[in-house]
Parts: structure tokens; C-alpha cells; sequence
């Protein structure tokens, strides 16, 4: 437990997370700091094809085994079965009705890409290697939750319609594309295509984390504003429970395909870790009732600071323990 | 200079909705469409601005000329599009240059 | 389709009194406004673009629709804070879909 | 509320001319104008938006209050310039606060 | 040949090429995956600063030769020279207008400066050295087109006019002030001043090159699906055909003055490329008649995707044959 | 004096600074050369985080002593009187209105960050260390001079009011708030933090400079232009004499604080440097009657460019001069 939090500690203060807290304290103290749209865009972007090319080289680099496909299915099972468990708590948690709860099941069963992206850099800060199709994992994991969402709402009759076109939108999905694609790139071009171009994606990668960090912070802390009283308290609890146990299940598939220490922990992460791009705006197409303000200040107001600080620490002492790593 | 009647439809809606709005405005037969951005806004659903948005959400305006008979027709497709989700739909009375584009 | 009258006022005014008018709009009572970003311009006090420009300057146009019956008390908000600064209001007779809204 | 009226003329040009525009209509004497950027749109020559653009292509559009009777003077030199480009001109009326801005 | 297809085959598989075969495919799948105007626009001030100043660096390494000279005006001449040619061409493959096949013409007559970045850094990954003033080329290479199309077009009386001011923002379009200002700079404080931003402009070029080329990708193929129909077989064989004959006249030239292996085939390069940023936006204000989706369609969705994967390693081969580099 | 000289010549030759008059000079000829907003905006963001970010993590590294609060509080008093040596001095040199002196007063009394950049920038390239508690001075010098303009115009009556909410703002201004933010994160993160990083905010860090400059050269050209004749004789003199008096006070304030040579050259940028930013943005807000053009003009078309050129070199020789360093 003490090694634990000495994790924790250690995690804060970097300047990752410093990052996200500095942009949370100017949003709440209303500042008018602010990165512009297209610059954040422009840093989610260069993230993206980063992460997806360091896999893709990665897996060249050490070939593909079995796991590949046993992880991107185990992925794909925990995203059609997490808004289950999601849609489940919260009506034990919440008085959210049907519509809002599902909408927010959709988010937890999906994935946030930049949790994924700072649990790496903690990964490797601490010189735990990690399998690099996890990549392709996280691009496995955005789509089905919104499915398995839509479907318990449908159950009832009414509500969430699959619009024509929704599905190829949320399948090409620039995220999913982007991550998909650098990936191939990086398995093809391999370490010639890495070394080509390491001081743009490997060098700088952390100081851009920095700044987008601080973005996320703004964001989310203008969100909290915005939202005052839209979520109470079984809520918040929700916001911290589900990620805890849907790390735990995730650690469970992970030791079951045999991933490496890294490999679990990031297997964790996208479990634990909910949605704040693709799933939103889908949301907004299909189930356009649901608030979007109880949704996006779970995602981003709750758990992903939760994770950020304290679950990454927690899920990489845990996956240490049980894969002996 | 020669002056024709015109409508001046205004509509404010989701970025994600932006593209099935104007495919249904080409169904009904609408050719003419500009696409402004929007920085914030308030309305029924709270205020917003653009620094706190991630991703593909925040609104548009998609302003449309139309000559007033086919009114009824644009507004039926707008409306089947707008109606479940937030935003505003305005109509104003206008006058056109170059009658032959509408 | 069912359509009511209303007022479209459209008020261009310089970024850093975006939000004091816009608060000053919401304490008057209006919940409902759009904020579009602007690119450049001219009036009594010169011509400016974006490319001229470093930091937080710079206008924006803010749009809302009311019903007309309280247009004098939004112009009236809104001329409190427009008042010593430079920018343009107008008023337009408009139509909006769905009244219950406004 | 001391209002008076005055026309809106709105325009939506491409971005290479905008610069051609706003000095014709500095040229008629016209000395107040908006410009708001525009995403995309469609018309006869197609459809287009920013996100399929490079460099300094795409529209833009230039909103003029102005005095009713100087409205001919600013179409006459508007015209000039749009005349062989692509884009669309309206015109409504409007009623404008401190008119003698205008 | 069998070497070139080799060399081909080796410049296909690299990161840059690769990144806009993904931006192509996703536009063409409709993906919603999209690059900011404001990020691509910077990228390419990036771009343009950066090659500028580091050919400025290398004459003022190197000194400077008569080859300037002679390059530079070589390169006035095959621009005022080439839309006649592309004019004559396309009179017999298309049934373009007299004013669309003009304003095609001067595409061609004028350079892509991405193009020639990408030409350079294939180049420097063979170890094969240019003369660093064939940016100074480029750059003189960009406007003179445009007039020959205008005249072209003003010959048989209607049309085309020299708009009041339409001169002098061709000669300084940003994209040549900042390529000859940034050469400049790069040639005043040389090695110095390279030394000192070596580390933003020449490091992490490729990368940012990378995903410009995305972004091109996806521009290209939105293009595409937007002017389906517009070109005809006769015009994409023009597409093809016009940039390997400009290149071998770029060949002749660039052997008459003597240049090195690398500079013959940047300058076949500037002589095959096609404009899509200056004249696109020169000819919407001189001969707004003319069809945007003929002449954007045919720079960027045929000629620029031919170049980027075979024209180059094509070119290399024959510039390598001719000048026994 | 022929050294001054010297060190300007060497100052003039750099990167940084031909950027600057690439940016102007292309400005003044009415090239359509622009950055977009948002990378501008970006960038700076950049800068601040970078600066803020090394002279934490300096601070950090020597250790904090008792110069960091007399120097902090140095600053803040010379925020608060400059102004009124500002305007006096306008007052004798120029015939502004009181409301327009107020105004271009509360400019000087403020800083520019950017020119502080740039100073330490040329230290660096001399092997000349500063405090890094400097950029912490930096951020408690803006706001101050607003207070002293504000009191300046309300002193006789009219004019000048402190709407509510605006000392909040100007306080919690987005750039105060990223520079003692990221200077915060690297005093915390140390050493530590900033090599996780350094790859990020330091090697690049010049040329980014670079291209903002590239964007400020720009900026004060197109404002030059648009206020032709705004400004007379008597207000260039002041925008040269102006900063020249308040770097010689403070040359005093650093000699009485014993600020080592760097530390005392950063003191006398800040002195001389005039806000372009945070003041400009206030005075909208608080003076709307004061002409904008003024201001501005005085601040980024005259002063920022002769510190740049001239200022910074001449402020660097008097202060090795009188710290015998
Ligand atoms: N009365 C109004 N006037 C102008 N824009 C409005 C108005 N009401 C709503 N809007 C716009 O429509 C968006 C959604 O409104 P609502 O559906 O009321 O939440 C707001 O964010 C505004 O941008
Ligand atoms: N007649 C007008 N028509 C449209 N916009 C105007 C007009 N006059 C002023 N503006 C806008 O309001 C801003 C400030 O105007 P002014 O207060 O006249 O300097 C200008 O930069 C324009 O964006
Ligand atoms: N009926 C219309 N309503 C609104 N905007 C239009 C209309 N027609 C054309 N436009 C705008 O003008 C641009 C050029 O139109 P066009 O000249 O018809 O190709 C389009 O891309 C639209 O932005
Ligand atoms: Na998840
Ligand atoms: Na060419
Ligand atoms: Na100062």
C-alpha cells in the first residue's frame, strides 16, 4: 500500500500531470488562458500518429505473436461488455434516467486515447516494456460500446435510433483511422521509418503531452463550471468506481492471454479509462436527449483526473504484483 | 439594381449534424448554402463557448437563400433533421441579387 | 409550418466585452444568444484584419433572437456595455420554428 | 430605443477578392463593413468545405449596414467586383441603433 | 529499369509517402479524419522557412557559383515556357476550353514547393548532394507562368485580364517571400545560424513533412470524390505525361548548365511539379471562368501523387544515368 | 562604443532577428504573407510555458535566496512608476490627450515577454547565466502599470474606470498565469523534469523564436501601416527615449539588488520592454476612449523593434560594464 502511494507521489509530480493540474486551477480561478481549437487538434493529432507509429515500428521490431489477436478480441469483448456493467451500477449509484445512463455506459465501455498515451510514458519512464499492438487494441476498443449502448436503450422501445451512415461515421472515426493507420505505417517502415523520423515523434512527445495536458485541464475544469450541480454524488462515486473495476477485469483478461507487466497494465488503462471524443459526438447523433453535460463531466471531470493521478500508479503496482513483473 | 423577393433561412445546430442538415437540404432540392462557424452560444441547454469543447462538438450556422415558394419544402427537410436535437431555425425576408442562382 | 415573429439583433463588439455582454444580456433575462467569430472589418475607427493583430483583440458578432416584446429591455442591456465602445447593433424583423424556445 | 432604418447587405465572396471588395466599397464612399469567415458551402459551382482546402482558397462574407439611400451607390461598386465570381448577394432591411455611425 | 522499380519500390515504403497514401485512402473512405487549416497552414510556413534557410546555409558553405545564375534563369525560362507546351498538349489529349486548358497550363508552368521538399529529403536519404540555391529556383519558378497563361488566353481577345495589383501579389505571394527571405537568412548567417535552429528546422523535418503530407492526402482525395467526373482519361494521361516530358526538357537544362546530380533533378522536379496553392489563387481572380475542380483535380489528385511516388525515384534514376553521379 | 557597435553588428546577424525584419519588411510591402491566429497563438503559448518552465527548473537547481523576493518586489515598484515617467515624459514630447498618455503609459510600465525571450536568448549565446527567478519578475511586473494609468486618468474626474471584474482578469490574464504556472512545474520537477522534457522547450526553442518573431515582424508592419500618421516625431522620440531612461533605472534596481551580470541585463529589459499584449487588451476594457492605434503603435512598431535591434545589445554592454562581469 505505502509502495502504492510512493507511486502515486512520484507520478504526481511530474510534469505531465503538473501540466493537467495547472490548466484544472487556471479553469476553475477563471483565467482566460486558452489554447486555441486548432492548436489542440494539431496536438491530438501528432499524438495519435506518434503512438500508432511507436506500436507499429515496435511490433516490427519484435514480431507478432498470438497475442495480437487474443488482445484485440479480448479488447473488443471488454467493450461490448463494460456499458453493461456501467448501465448496471449506475442505476444502483444514480438516478440518472435510462437514456443518460446508457449514454454514459457507452463512454465507459470505450476508451480515452490520452490516458493510454500518458500510461506509456509512465511505462517507460520506469523502463517497463509493453507490447506494442496495444495500440491496435485501443483502436479495437472506441467503437462497440456505443453499439452495446445503443442497444440497451433500444431494449425498452424508444430513444436511441442507429441513424443511417452513424455506424461507418463511428468506424471511420478520425481517431480510429489516424491510430490505425500510423500503426500500419510503423509496422511496415519498421525501425529504418522510426529512425527517419524519432526526433518529431519520440524526442518531443513528452513536452507535447505537457501541453496538451494543460489543454485537457482547461477544458475540463471549464466543464465543471458548466456543470455545477448536473451530477451529485453517487455519481462522482461511479466516476471512480467503475474505472477501478474495470481495470480489475481487464487485468484479468490480461493475465489470461499472458500479456507482458506492461501489456496488462495498459490492458487496465483502456478498460478503466472512458471516452471524451468519439463516443460524445456520437452521442450527440443518437441519442440526442441524453445531457451531454452529465456524460462529458464523468468522463473528463471525474475519471479521467482519477486515473491520470491515481489509477495509473494503482494499475501499474497491481499488474506488477500479479504478473510477477 | 434589379432586386428579387427572397428568404434568408438561418439555422443553428450541432457540428455533428452539419452534414446530414445539408445532404437533407440537397434531397429536398436546396443548391445554395453557407456554412459559418460558431464560437458560443447559450440557449435552453446551458452556454458553451469553443475553449470548452475537445473533439468534433460545438454548433454552426448554415444560412440558405431560397426563393420564398420553396420555403415550405426547405423547412420540412431543416426541421425533420433539427428536430430532436438543440438549436434555432430563423426566417427573414430578403432581397437577391441574381435571381437565376436561387 | 407554424412560424412567430421575433426580433434578430446582431451586435459586433470587441472581444474583450464578449463576455460582460453576454452576461449583461442573460441578468436582463435573455437566455439565448450566438457568438460568431469575425475576421476583420471597417468603421469610424479604421480598418483592422486578424493578421493585424497579436493577443486577445479583435471583434466577434453576437446574435440573438427574442421575441419582440422584449426587445427593449435587451437593447437596453445591451447598450450599457456596447455604449463607450466601438461596434454596431441592428435590429431585424425575423421568424423563428418553434417559440416555446425564445 | 432610438432606432433607424437602415439596410443589411450581406455577401459571400471568394477569399482572393474580399481585399478587391472592401476597397471598391472604401472607394464608393462605403465606410463600415464586417468580415465573417465561412467553413463551407454549396452553390452552382458545387459544394466545398475548408477541410478540403489548402492555402487561400474558400469564401467569406461581408456583412454592411448602411443608409437606405446609399444602398445603389454600394451595390453598383459591390457588383463590379462580384460580377464574374462565384457568390451570392442579399440585401434586407434593418433598423440600426446610433445611426450616426452609418 | 528493373532499377527503377526498385528504387521505386524502396521510396514507396517510407514513412512520408505512406502517411499520404493514409490521408488519400481515409478521404476517399470518408473519414472524418481532418488536419486544422490554421496546423496545415503553419506546417507549411514551417516547410517553407525551413528548406529556404537551409539552402541559403548551404551557398553560403558551398559559395556561390555562375550555376545560380544560369539555374535561376533556366528555370524563368521553363516556366514562361512550359504552359505553352502543357497548352499544346492538352489542346490534343482534352476538350478542355480554350480558358480552362490556359489556366491548367500555368499549374504546370509553375512548381510545387512540396514536391521539391520531398524530392530533397529522398535525396539526402541516398547521401546524393544539390546545390543548395535550387530553392532560389523554385522560388523564380512560381510566377512567370502565370502570365504565358494570360497571355495565351488575351491572344484571341476576351477573357483573361491583368487585374489592377494582381502582379505584384503574385511576385509577393507569401509562399515566395518567405522561401527567398528565409534563403537569405539561411545565407547571411550561414553555419552559425544554422547551427542555432538546426535543432526546430532540419531534426524533426521529416516528421512535420510526414503529416503535411496527410493533410495533402486527404485535400487530394476530398478533391477527388468532389470533382468525380470532371476529368476525363484524356486528361489524366495529360497528368502523366505532361510532368515526364517537363522533366527530361528540366533534364536537358539542368545538364547544359552543368549542375550536380542532385541539382539536375530538382530542377527536373520544379520542371515536371504543378502548382496548388499561388496559382489556384491567381487564377480565381484573373480567369475566374475557369474551373476550379478541372485544374485543382488535375495538380493535386493526378500529377502531385504521380510525382511523390514514381516521377521522383524516376527522375533520380535518369539525372543519376545522365550525369554518370 | 565601438563595442556596442560590434555587439549590435553581431546581434543583427542572427536568426531571431532577421526573422523579425523578414516579417516587416514583407508587411510594409504588402506581401499577403500571414500566420494563421492560432499558431501565432500557439507559439506563444509555447514560450511562455518554455521560459517559465527552465527558469523553475534553475531556480530549482541553485537554490533560491533572498534576491528572488527584493527583486520580485523591484519589479512590481518599477510596474507601478514607470508609468508615471511615461507619461511625463509625454506630456513634454508629445500633445495625446491625458487619456491617450495614461494609456501609452500603462504600456511601459508593463512588460513584453517576448523581448525578455529574446534577451535571454542573446545571454545565452554569450555564455552569460541570469537568475532564473527572473521570469517570476517577469510575471509580477504586468499588471501593476494598469493600476498607475487607471489612477493617473481618474486623478482629474473622468474617463478611467476599474470595471468590475477587470483587476481579476488582469490578474488571472492567461499569460501571468502559464508563465508563474510552468514556472511553478519546473521549481517542483527540477532537474528531473526538465530533462523529460528538454528535447521539447529547449533544443527547438530558438527557432521557434524564429517564426514568432517571423509573426510579431508581420504584425507591427501591417500596424505601422494602418496608422500612418498617427503618430509624430515627438512620440517616436518618446518610444526610444522611453525605454532607454527606464533601463538605466533599471540598471540601478539590479545593482542595488546585487543581481548577477544576466540578472541585471533581464531587469533592464523589463524596464525598457512595453506591453503589446495583457495592457492593450485592458485598456479596451477600462480606457475604450484611448486610441488604439496609439498605443500600439508606440509599443510594437518603435520600441519592440529598437529593443530588439539596439536595446538589448546596448542594455548588455552597460550592465558588464558597471558589474565588472
Ligand atoms: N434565442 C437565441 N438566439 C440566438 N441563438 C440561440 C438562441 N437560442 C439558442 N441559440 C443557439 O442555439 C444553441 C442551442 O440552443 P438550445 O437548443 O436552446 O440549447 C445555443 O448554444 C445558441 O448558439
Ligand atoms: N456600417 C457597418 N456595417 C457593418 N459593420 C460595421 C459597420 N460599421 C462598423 N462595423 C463593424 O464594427 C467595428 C467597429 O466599428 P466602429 O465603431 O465604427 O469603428 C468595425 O470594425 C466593423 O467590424
Ligand atoms: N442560395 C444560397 N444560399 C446561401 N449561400 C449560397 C447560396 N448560393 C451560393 N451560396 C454561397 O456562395 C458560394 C458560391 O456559390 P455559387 O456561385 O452558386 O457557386 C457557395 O459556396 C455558398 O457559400
Ligand atoms: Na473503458
Ligand atoms: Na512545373
Ligand atoms: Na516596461
Amino acid at each position: 500500500m505505502s509502495d502504492i502511494l510512493a507511486l502515486a507521489g512520484t507520478n504526481l509530480i511530474s510534469p505531465i500531470i503538473l501540466s493537467f493540474v495547472l490548466g484544472l486551477a487556471a479553469a476553475l480561478a477563471r483565467s482566460d488562458l486558452s489554447i486555441p481549437e486548432a492548436v489542440a487538434k494539431g496536438m491530438s493529432i501528432y499524438l495519435l500518429f506518434a503512438i500508432g507509429f511507436k506500436g507499429g515500428a515496435s511490433v516490427a521490431a519484435h514480431g507478432v505473436d498470438g497475442g495480437l489477436l487474443m488482445s484485440v478480441g479480448a479488447g473488443v469483448l471488454l467493450s461490448f461488455g463494460l456499458p453493461l456493467l456501467a448501465f448496471a451500477l449506475l442505476k444502483i449509484l444514480t438516478g440518472f434516467s435510462r437514456l443518460d445512463a446508457a449514454a454514459v455506459a457507452a463512454h465507459y465501455g470505450s476508451i480515452s486515447i490520452v490516458t493510454f498515451v500518458a500510461a506509456t510514458s509512465v511505462l517507460e519512464s520506469r523502463g517497463i516494456m509493453a507490447e506494442g499492438y496495444m495500440v491496435a487494441v485501443a483502436a479495437a476498443m472506441e467503437a462497440p460500446a456505443i453499439l452495446s449502448a445503443l442497444w440497451l436503450v433500444s431494449r425498452n422501445g424508444s430513444g436511441g435510433r442507429m441513424e443511417p451512415g452513424l455506424m461507418r461515421e463511428i468506424l471511420l472515426n478520425g481517431s480510429i483511422v489516424l491510430l490505425v493507420g500510423s500503426f500500419v505505417i510503423g509496422l511496415v517502415t519498421g525501425e529504418k521509418g522510426l529512425g527517419d523520423i524519432a526526433p518529431f515523434i519520440v524526442s518531443p512527445f513528452k513536452g507535447v503531452l505537457c501541453l496538451f495536458l494543460l489543454d485537457m485541464g482547461l477544458v475540463a475544469g471549464r466543464g465543471l463550471l458548466q456543470s455545477k450541480g448536473v451530477i451529485g454524488l453517487g455519481a462522482v462515486a461511479f466516476g471512480v468506481i467503475m474505472p477501478m473495476t474495470s481495470s480489475l477485469i481487464g487485468l484479468i483478461f490480461g493475465l489470461l492471454i499472458g500479456l507482458s507487466t506492461g501489456g496488462v497494465v495498459l490492458l487496465m488503462v483502456l478498460a478503466a479509462s472512458a471516452s471524451y471524443i468519439a463516443v460524445p459526438a456520437a452521442m450527440r447523433v443518437a441519442l440526442p436527449e441524453a445531457n451531454p453535460a452529465i456524460y462529458l463531466t464523468l468522463s473528463l471531470g471525474v475519471t479521467f483526473p482519477f486515473n491520470l493521478t491515481l489509477g495509473i500508479p494503482l494499475y501499474v503496482a497491481l499488474a506488477t504484483q500479479f504478473t510477477g513483473g | 439594381m434589379q432586386m428579387h423577393p427572397a428568404k434568408r433561412v438561418e439555422i443553428v445546430i450541432e457540428n455533428p449534424l452539419v452534414g446530414r442538415l445539408t445532404n437533407a437540404l440537397t434531397e429536398a432540392g436546396v443548391t445554395g448554402y453557407t456554412v459559418v462557424p460558431v464560437h458560443g452560444g447559450a440557449g435552453r441547454s446551458g452556454r458553451w463557448t469553443r475553449e470548452g469543447q475537445i473533439g468534433q462538438a460545438g454548433m454552426a450556422m448554415v444560412i440558405c437563400l431560397i426563393k420564398p415558394e420553396r420555403l415550405d419544402t426547405l423547412l420540412e427537410a431543416a426541421f425533420a433533421v433539427v428536430e430532436r436535437h438543440i438549436g434555432v431555425v430563423s426566417v427573414t425576408d430578403t432581397l437577391v441579387l441574381r435571381a437565376e442562382r436561387f
